[in-house]
């Protein structure tokens, strides 16, 4: 089988110097079909098995004794399950605001990472669709939140977010499956053709459904995915605007606040690109992509990073402020408790992940070092995870009344789910980066020729 | 046995080479011609003239059926059941957007992506134009073009000078 | 008819002949008929039945009823109608549950035979239709699964056959000896039968002794018992008194006191109210000054006012700090312009000379005869047969004088430090039987232990502390193999065959007369025997004021030792609804704590939840601490009845013991050291916040003034629903509400909430519908305790509602918020929407163990929630829907006060109003017209359906210059 | 690599599992809503082969004369062993058909029904007001004197309750035919307005969720 290596080496051009349509789709291609560094692949699927394996044991263990398991209580009544939700939701916003919105806006750096920011997108996604269900008191009957021909003579209670929740949660899924399946149609042709072997030439070629480039077929492909992500676009800020709504709609102070839509969009695209960053700056190395994702759009997206930082810094600012300015004193003691409240260290945590990190990112010299660069995409991860529980709990656990005030403490169950979720999301990741090309063939090669064109 | 012809095939190293090819084949009077490329060429549909696509209206009919009967559904369920929530009325169309847009994305999406299946004949495992080991580029780094054999006054022969004409890598016959 | 078949015993009965047959099988098994099921989730049918009759003792074989997924139900019909009984609505029984010895009149509801829950007897003076929480609790310790079942020989199970056979062998020989040797040890009692038994008993056996004991207050002093009427006094002085909370009388008294309470419009309260005390109660509390002070201070300040009545400056020497002069000035001031409507009462626990004192003042200000009432004593605490208290029989028992014991429901082992130290001395004693309703800390001490009967299992007949005299009539057969003390005095001298029904029954025919069946039956249906009151004795004469002694030495500490709120002496050790209820003031559960004031907190170094370390030279007992506002300086609180061995499941190894450390002057422990150990205790409270951080959830409102009007509710955004003819709400008066908790285990019992236990609730999980906030205002060393009972407000704008998303919980015609547990699927949105977070969630299955004979009270109109199910306040729905089929089918409006929810009825202050807002006439309508009136959190413009009447507030007299 | 023969396979797949999800669907409807799945037109196995044609249709014996308490209780009652032998002291009383009867009476054993019509727990019924507000035996529990095996006659689902609820007027009955064993006749079609006026029936609060759960 063919040796992998590298064609150039790392540059700040969208396309290193050299690629052509035939060494992208060897280079891509080879990843799958070929399998290089088998021995981190296997490593780093077994790591993350064995985390999922810990997810599948707390749910058995969470559908078994019901919820009480974990640290909620009243007045706090979500926990983690709500936290982890809203976090891997937020991941999941990068992939479709790359694919869809940078292709509207004719941003072609997008290309070499749209596919793996789209899968990454599916997974975290999947992720976050286990806690809706999970945190249900009786998860059994979690379809009484969908429209259906009941005996019953029941509906939804459609004025509640949480089942505008379901459908935007659902639609997005669904809608990211079908770009992403699109986005691979002609690269499934590719691997039909360049692998070896009956069965696997078989499998992806039904896969590909037969494609075979035909101009008729690349006609109707061409509308189809440019209004497919004239979909997606307002999708993605609706989707994450309606879990914002989730905490919005709600009268309890900490929660109730206008910001939260447009805040949590913008959170949720600043958490997808750190994550982004945390996942692709290794692998890029592992599997010698430096040729296709270059330092270049690592420049790109830590930019974007840090203006996305910028707003959710001013969500928070503005989160103070109309306390202030309301004049109403559950507010005010709110914010005040977040900052001097039993919950303080989070807070500062977050202002010192969200905010302060970033900051790093204005020097070149930073963003073009791929550890600084790696450190502070995980120090977002983290901040954002800390900025969903400071909303959710340290609103929560003081609110109108005092006499009902509480604290909550996190329990194994609660730690454990999130830790497995974290391994399903790798072990999808692995198994899509094993079987699958990670970098959309078919428009690397437009680029590479689209770029061969613009040399002398 | 004589299998009947499909037509004649021709591959193209260059994007421009390909559409040059079109171009004098078009010029020639060949109508019937069918192209195969590694992406979508955009400059392509001007020498080809292909009718528009009906896949923007196929879209946008869908996602509007599936947003009115979105918010139709949440406007008959506050009535079939009148039930008194939190002092709201019962028509509280505000919070009935959120689920109408969602439902009017979901439905354009799924009959977009049901439509190319549609409109390209998909899924084709056994196309003629596969029998042909070359053709496989076709996905990774060669453009071809396809004289189809009852090219309307063409003969056989005519295609292929035609296309030789246009100084292919190479060119081959394809038997249905 | 067939005679039932006592399904006990196996013989036929014949105690229900006055009260019409039931038989116990078919109404168990019409229980699962879904008509009036006990939801579901907790009994799948055939299961429970084949439960029941088990514990029945039955021995009925109930096949082919596997648990699939739709069983099919069974339908049981009778093989003969009982008379009353109408499937699918309760029966009430008026009865009388002793408490301490007296009598409360109360009425039990009956659900097929099977008691579900216990209200107040609206005939009987003593409850007045209201009930405190130990005795909504009562219903529970019914079907506590503790309750010793059979006769145990040296802890082996014995038939009652075996002991009376071998009592039968051991009698002659003490006929021979004239009974001599043949003690008895019970609880001081008021029942005329127990006292007739006694009698007949040493009449049998002339040189028996019979002692009594009780480890709690003797409500009275020489024969005689202070009563007091509260409607007239227009000045009150508690010293050291929680007479509201827990006294014989405390229903009457909170009735009457809150008549005077009550304001309308802008006029004071009709009366002023005094407290000085160290341990704070609710009592003072609920006074309109309060002075927390050690038991020292007290008696100067005491001293003082008697000074002030008498018209002299306070003595020398008795330097009085600025806030006792001023509560003394205006206390004497007040005394002697309102006398003689004034009454002072000192506490059952305090020492001799201070109740002399409060006597003498009554005395000097004319009250009494008034408002102060001298009544024979009613329990038979100096009856002169009795041979004196435990110290006599301690001393019998050491110098072996007794050959037999009988301890008749009382734990000596447990309750006294002395008795403790016996156990060689009993194990000496040949014939030792403890009869009780659990096998306690004596019962294993003694050779015989036989089961008691529960109240509503046999016939008694008890009084009131104003001497009305009830008969307490059984609701149930024994559960297990109990039999009422009676029955056991009866057999202990006579081998004739007597049921309790036989031995009541004789007591009042000696009264005779042709009518008698008639009396008698009207008895049992009022619930009281007329012209039982006690008629006042005279007196008492103006006396002069004792010299008040000072028990402490200035320098040690004070240890004050109190019966605990929930389980008094250890006697309710066993019952989950009391232990996992809040305490009064600290909201402690599970546990009792050394209570101490933040300033001798400071001192030790100490905080809530560190172990302290109480000593008195001889004696030592730890306890955590816990840091209570407004607690006395220099003392610390320890409540009895806790560190049980011997209670039961609910009740062994909770809190701590505080017997060792108490003394011959049994509540007050002087000069005891306290030092922390430097461990720590997880103490659990319902609330852990007690400042109203500004937000004034409970609204003080000084005496003239009105509150500032709350923003128009009539301004919204949204076209308003139409009114149903009925909008149903609730007023809550804060002037008058004293938190005794009575409406909390009222609901707990209506409404099948669960018990979750200590951890659960650590976990911030307790399930109570209604529970009661406190807030300490200003000076945390002497603050304004508050009090604020928070049921469902019902919004009208109902944030709970919107959020959900299955429509689980929405709004009914009549304005109820409702929750429907079925639909729920537990998003838990709703909770975090509700600004008084009232909702419960059902995080874990707290629903009792299936066969669990806890679960026989459940209400069978209120469904048992599921695992992972919301439940809150339904303004007790089931009620509801009773009232109105009926009002349906009679074709007429619901009446004012026809539906009362379980808390109103409770109340014994009459705080709770419920009814319909949309009449005009309506009590509660009018509630809601007073400038008092207000919403809790009205600016959120929830519009709460309950709202709240401010407490009003008074200003101490200045000082006459 | 494929034969012609795979294409259309695969065709077919595609769309048969389309075409098969949505059919679930269908199914599942149709089955849930179906009188099979609500046990209509059931009869139970009872211990006493027990004919409501017999003694309501023919004999024409009131509903109340067994179900005593239907109109005064929640609960319409249920004929106790010395209710039916009454009759059956005297009638067939040695027939082997009536003997589970005497073997009750003697071993002060109760009879065992089977039920027909089981709500589910946290539904709370009150026959008594339904029968107040002209809601007939027959209106609920089907043709009861046609059966000689009592079945359940309707589907007694929430759906079915509400639809009632929603709208009582034209289920209700004369007086007269409250308690017919048999399904009275139509009425004209002004009549459900004069019913509900005559009955004094008050809808606002039959919809209200804590009518029927608490």
């Amino acid at each position: 089988m063919k040796r992998h290596e590298p064609t150039t080496a790392d540059s700040l051009e969208m396309v290193a110097p050299g690629q052509t349509m035939e060494s992208v789709s060897r280079e891509i291609s080879a990843i799958p079909l070929s399998a290089p560094h088998m021995r981190f692949w296997w490593i780093g699927f077994s790591v993350s098995f064995l985390a999922m394996m810990v997810l599948l044991g707390s749910l058995a263990w969470i559908l078994t004794k019901g919820v009480g398991v974990w640290g909620i209580n009243i007045p706090i009544a979500w926990g983690f399950a709500i936290i982890n939700f809203v976090w891997w939701i937020g991941i999941g916003h990068a992939g479709t605001f790359i694919s869809a919105i940078l292709l509207l806006l004719h941003q072609e750096w997008r290309t070499s990472i749209n596919r793996f920011t789209e899968a990454m997108t599916l997974f975290a996604v999947a992720c976050a669709g286990i806690y809706p269900l999970i945190h249900l008191g009786r998860p059994q009957f979690f379809y009484w939140l969908l429209p259906y021909p009941d005996t019953m003579g029941l509906w939804p209670q459609f004025r509640s977010p949480l089942v505008w929740d379901v459908f935007a949660v659902s639609t997005y899924a669904t809608v990211s499956l079908l770009f992403w399946y699109v986005g691979l149609l002609p690269d499934l042709a590719t691997m039909r053709d360049r692998a070896e072997g009956l069965a696997r030439r078989r499998i992806y070629g039904l896969l590909s459904l037969g494609w075979r480039g035909d101009g008729g077929h690349w006609h109707h492909y061409r509308k189809l995915y440019i209004v497919l992500a004239g979909l997606a676009a307002p999708l993605v800020v609706s989707v994450h605007s309606i879990v914002g709504m989730d905490f919005a709609i709600a009268i309890l102070p900490g929660w109730h606040s206008a910001i939260f839509p447009p805040y949590f969009v913008a959170g949720a695209i600043f958490s997808g690109f750190s994550m982004v960053l945390t996942l692709i700056i290794p692998l890029r190395s592992v599997y010698r992509l430096e040729g296709m994702i270059t330092a270049r759009h690592l420049d790109l997206m830590a930019k974007v990073m840090m203006a996305m930082g910028w707003i959710v810094a001013y969500g928070y600012f503005s989160e103070f402020f109309t306390a202030w300015r309301s004049g109403d004193i559950f507010d005010r003691y709110v914010a005040l408790n977040r900052v001097v409240g039993p919950y303080a260290p989070y807070f500062w945590a977050l202002m010192a992940c969200n905010i302060a990190a970033p900051q790093f990112l204005w020097s070149r010299r930073i963003r073009q070092n791929l550890v600084a660069l790696w450190a502070v995409a995980f120090c977002v991860n983290v901040g954002m995870w800390i900025e969903r529980f400071v909303i959710v709990i340290t609103s929560l656990h003081r609110d109108f009344m005092p006499s009902a005030w509480g604290m909550y403490h996190a329990t194994f169950w609660d730690y454990s789910t999130f830790f497995g979720t974290l391994g399903l999301f790798a072990s999808l990741l692995f198994l899509f980066i094993r079987f699958l090309p990670m970098i959309s063939m078919t428009e690397m090669r437009a680029l590479v020729v689209a770029k061969q064109k613009e040399r002398p | 046995m004589k299998r009947d012809l499909y037509g004649i095939m021709a591959a193209f190293a260059s994007e421009e080479s390909y559409l040059a090819a079109l171009r004098e084949l078009r010029e020639a009077g060949f109508r019937r011609i069918e192209t195969f490329t590694p992406y979508g060429v955009e400059a392509e549909e001007a020498v080809v003239r292909r009718r528009p696509t009906p896949m923007g209206w196929i879209m946008l009919t869908a996602g509007l059926t599936g947003g009115a009967g979105a918010f139709f559904m949440q406007w008959y369920a506050a009535r079939d059941y009148r039930l008194n929530v939190g002092g709201r009325p019962v028509d509280s169309w505000p919070a009935f957007v959120p689920v109408t847009f969602e439902l009017t994305v979901l439905t354009a999406a799924l009959a977009g992506v049901a439509a190319l299946i549609w409109l390209s004949g998909l899924p084709r495992l056994d196309h003629p134009v596969f029998s042909d080991r070359r053709f496989q580029r076709a996905s990774q780094d060669r453009f071809f073009v396809c004289v189809r054999a009852d090219g309307i006054g063409h003969t056989e022969g005519e295609a292929r000078t035609a296309l030789l004409a246009a100084k292919p890598e190479s060119v081959m016959e394809v038997f249905a | 008819m067939t005679d039932p078949i006592d399904f006990a015993t196996g013989q036929a009965g014949r105690m229900w002949r006055s009260m019409g047959e039931r038989e116990l099988p078919s109404e168990w098994r019409s229980i699962v008929t879904p008509e009036f099921a006990l939801g579901a989730d907790q009994w799948p049918p055939g299961m429970d039945r084949r439960e029941f009759l088990r514990l029945m003792g039955a021995s009925l074989a109930l096949g082919g009823l596997a648990g699939c997924t739709r069983p099919a139900g069974r339908l049981v019909p009778y093989v003969t109608p009982p008379e009353e009984a109408l499937p699918g609505s309760p029966e009430f029984y008026a009865t009388a549950i002793p408490i301490e010895g007296y009598a409360r009149g109360i009425l039990v509801e009956s659900h097929l035979g099977r008691p579900t829950k216990i209200e107040g007897n609206p005939d009987h003076p003593e409850s007045g239709g209201s009930t405190d929480a130990l005795t909504q609790a009562a219903i529970l310790s019914l079907y506590d699964p503790d309750r010793s079942k059979a006769p145990l020989h040296r802890g082996a199970e014995q038939s009652w056959e075996a002991f009376e056979a071998e009592w039968r062998a051991f009698r002659p020989g003490l006929l021979a000896k004239k009974g001599q040797g043949l003690a008895l040890l019970s609880e001081p009692t008021t029942s005329p039968t127990f006292l007739r038994q006694i009698g007949r008993l040493l009449a049998a056996f002339p040189e028996a002794r019979w002692y009594q004991h009780t480890p709690l207050a003797t409500y009275g002093v020489g024969g005689s018992q202070m009563d007091f009427d509260f409607r007239r006094a227009r000045v009150v002085l508690f010293v050291g008194s929680d007479c509201l909370f827990r006294h014989p009388a405390c229903l009457r008294y909170s009735r009457d006191f809150a008549s005077r309470r009550r304001v309308t419009g802008t006029a004071p309260p009709g009366s002023r109210v005094y407290a000085v005390e160290a341990t704070p109660t609710l009592t003072g509390a609920a006074a309109d000054f309060r002075l927390p002070a050690s038991p020292n201070r007290i008696r100067t300040l005491l001293d003082a006012v008697s000074g002030l009545v008498d018209g002299n400056a306070p003595a020398e020497g008795a330097a009085l700090t600025a806030a006792e002069y001023a509560f003394a000035t205006s206390l004497a001031h007040d005394l002697r312009s309102a006398a003689p409507e004034v009454v002072c009462v000192a506490g059952s626990e305090q020492d001799p000379d201070v109740q002399a004192w409060a006597l003498a003042m009554n005395a000097k200000l004319g009250a009494a005869g008034g408002t102060l009432r001298l009544l024979p004593q009613v329990r038979s605490d100096n009856d002169p047969r009795s041979a004196g208290a435990l110290d006599r029989l301690a001393a019998a028992l050491r110098a072996d004088e007794v050959q037999s014991l009988f301890v008749l429901g009382s734990n000596p082992v447990y309750t006294s430090a002395e008795f403790r130290g016996l156990a060689a001395e009993l194990a000496r004693v040949p014939f030792t039987v403890h009869v009780g309703s659990h096998v306690d800390e004596t019962g294993a001490l003694c050779r015989w232990h036989l089961p008691e009967a529960h109240f509503l299992e046999a016939w008694d007949d008890r009084r009131g502390y104003d001497g009305t005299t009830s008969l307490v009539q059984p609701l149930i057969q024994p559960l297990y193999e109990g039999r009422s003390v009676l029955e056991v005095l009866h057999g202990l001298h006579t081998d004739e065959h007597a049921t309790s029904y036989d031995l009541v029954r004789q007591t009042w025919e000696a009264g005779g007369g042709e009518d008698f069946e008639v009396r008698w039956a009207r008895w049992l249906r009022e619930g009281k025997v007329e012209g039982t009151q006690s008629a006042a004795l005279v007196g008492p004469s103006a006396a002069l004021f004792p010299t008040l002694s000072r028990p402490g030495a200035s320098v040690g500490l004070f240890l004050l030792l109190v019966p605990d709120a929930s389980v008094l002496d250890g006697r309710w050790s066993n019952n989950a609804w009391l232990q996992e209820l809040p305490r009064p003031l600290t909201q402690l559960v599970w546990d009792n704590a050394a209570l101490i004031s933040p300033s001798l907190a400071a001192n030790l170094g100490a905080k809530t939840g560190d172990m302290l370390r109480i000593e008195d030279g001889s004696a030592a007992v730890e306890a955590a601490a816990y840091v209570l506002p407004g607690h006395g300086p220099g003392c610390v609180t320890l409540s009895l009845g806790y560190g049980r061995t011997r209670a039961g499941a609910v009740g062994n190894g909770r809190g701590f013991d505080a017997t060792p450390i108490r003394r011959t002057a049994l509540w007050e422990n002087p000069n005891i050291s306290v030092r922390r150990t430097g461990s720590t205790y997880p103490l659990v409270t319902t609330q852990h916040h007690f400042t109203m951080e500004g937000r004034e959830p409970v609204r003080l409102l000084p005496a003239g003034r009105m509150l500032p009007d709350a923003a128009d509710p009539s301004v919204s955004l949204y076209p308003a629903w139409k009114p149903g003819t009925n909008a149903w709400g609730m007023s809550i008066d804060l002037g008058t509400c004293i938190g005794c908790n009575a409406c909390v285990v009222a609901c707990q019992a209506e409404n099948n909430t669960p018990v979750v236990g200590k951890d659960q609730v650590s976990r911030g999980r307790e399930m109570h519908w209604i529970r009661i906030d406190r807030y300490f205002d200003g000076d945390l060393d002497a603050p304004r305790i508050l009090n604020q009972p928070i049921p469902c407000m019902h919004c009208e704008n109902a944030p709970c509602e919107v959020v959900c998303p299955v429509g689980a919980t929405v709004h009914s015609s009549e304005g109820l918020n409702e929750m429907v547990y079925n639909r729920c699927v537990g998003t838990r949105y709703c909770s975090n929407n509700c600004p008084y977070k009232v909702r419960r969630f059902n995080f874990l299955d707290y629903t009792d163990r299936r066969d669990s004979p806890v679960n026989l009270q459940k209400n069978p109109d209120v469904t048992v929630r599921a695992r992972g199910v919301m439940e809150k306040c339904t303004y007790c729905v089931q009620r509801i829907n009773t009232a109105r089929i009926d009002a349906a089918k009679a074709d007429r409006p619901i009446r004012d006060g026809e539906i009362r929810t379980a808390c109103e009825q409770a109340c014994p202050l009459g705080a709770i109003v419920f009814g319909n807002v949309a009449d005009p006439r309506s009590r509660v309508a009018a509630l809601k017209r007073e400038p008092a009136n207000y919403s809790l959190l009205g600016e959120l413009n929830t519009r709460p359906r309950t709202t709240y009447l401010a407490r009003v507030t008074q200003e101490l007299r200045e000082a006459p210059a | 690599m494929f034969s012609p023969a795979a294409t259309t396979i695969y065709r077919i797949a595609l769309f048969g599992g389309v075409l098969l999800l949505s059919l679930s669907g269908v199914t599942a409807y149709a089955y849930f809503h179906s009188t099979y799945w609500n046990r209509v037109g059931l009869a139970q196995l009872q211990p006493i082969l027990f004919s409501h044609r017999h003694h309501a249709g023919e004999l024409h014996i009131d509903c109340r004369n067994c179900h005593a308490t239907v109109e005064t209780s929640a609960f319409a009652g249920m004929p106790s062993t010395r209710t039916c032998l009454a009759c059956h002291s005297q009638l067939f009383a040695t027939t082997t058909m009536i003997h589970p009867l005497v073997e009750s009476l003697a071993s002060n054993v109760p009879l065992q029904w089977t039920r027909v019509n089981q709500l589910p727990a946290h539904v709370y019924f009150n026959h008594g007001v339904h029968v107040a507000k002209g809601v007939a035996c027959t209106t609920c529990h089907g043709e009861v004197g046609a059966m000689a095996l009592t079945a359940k006659g309707e589907p007694l689902t929430m759906r079915w309750c509400l639809n009632c609820h929603k709208d009582p007027g034209p289920r209700l009955s004369l007086p007269r035919d409250l308690f017919s064993p048999l399904s009275p006749v139509a009425l004209p079609a002004r009549a459900p307005p004069d019913l509900m006026a005559f009955y004094h029936v008050r809808t606002e609060s039959l919809t209200d969720c804590s009518t029927c759960h608490h």
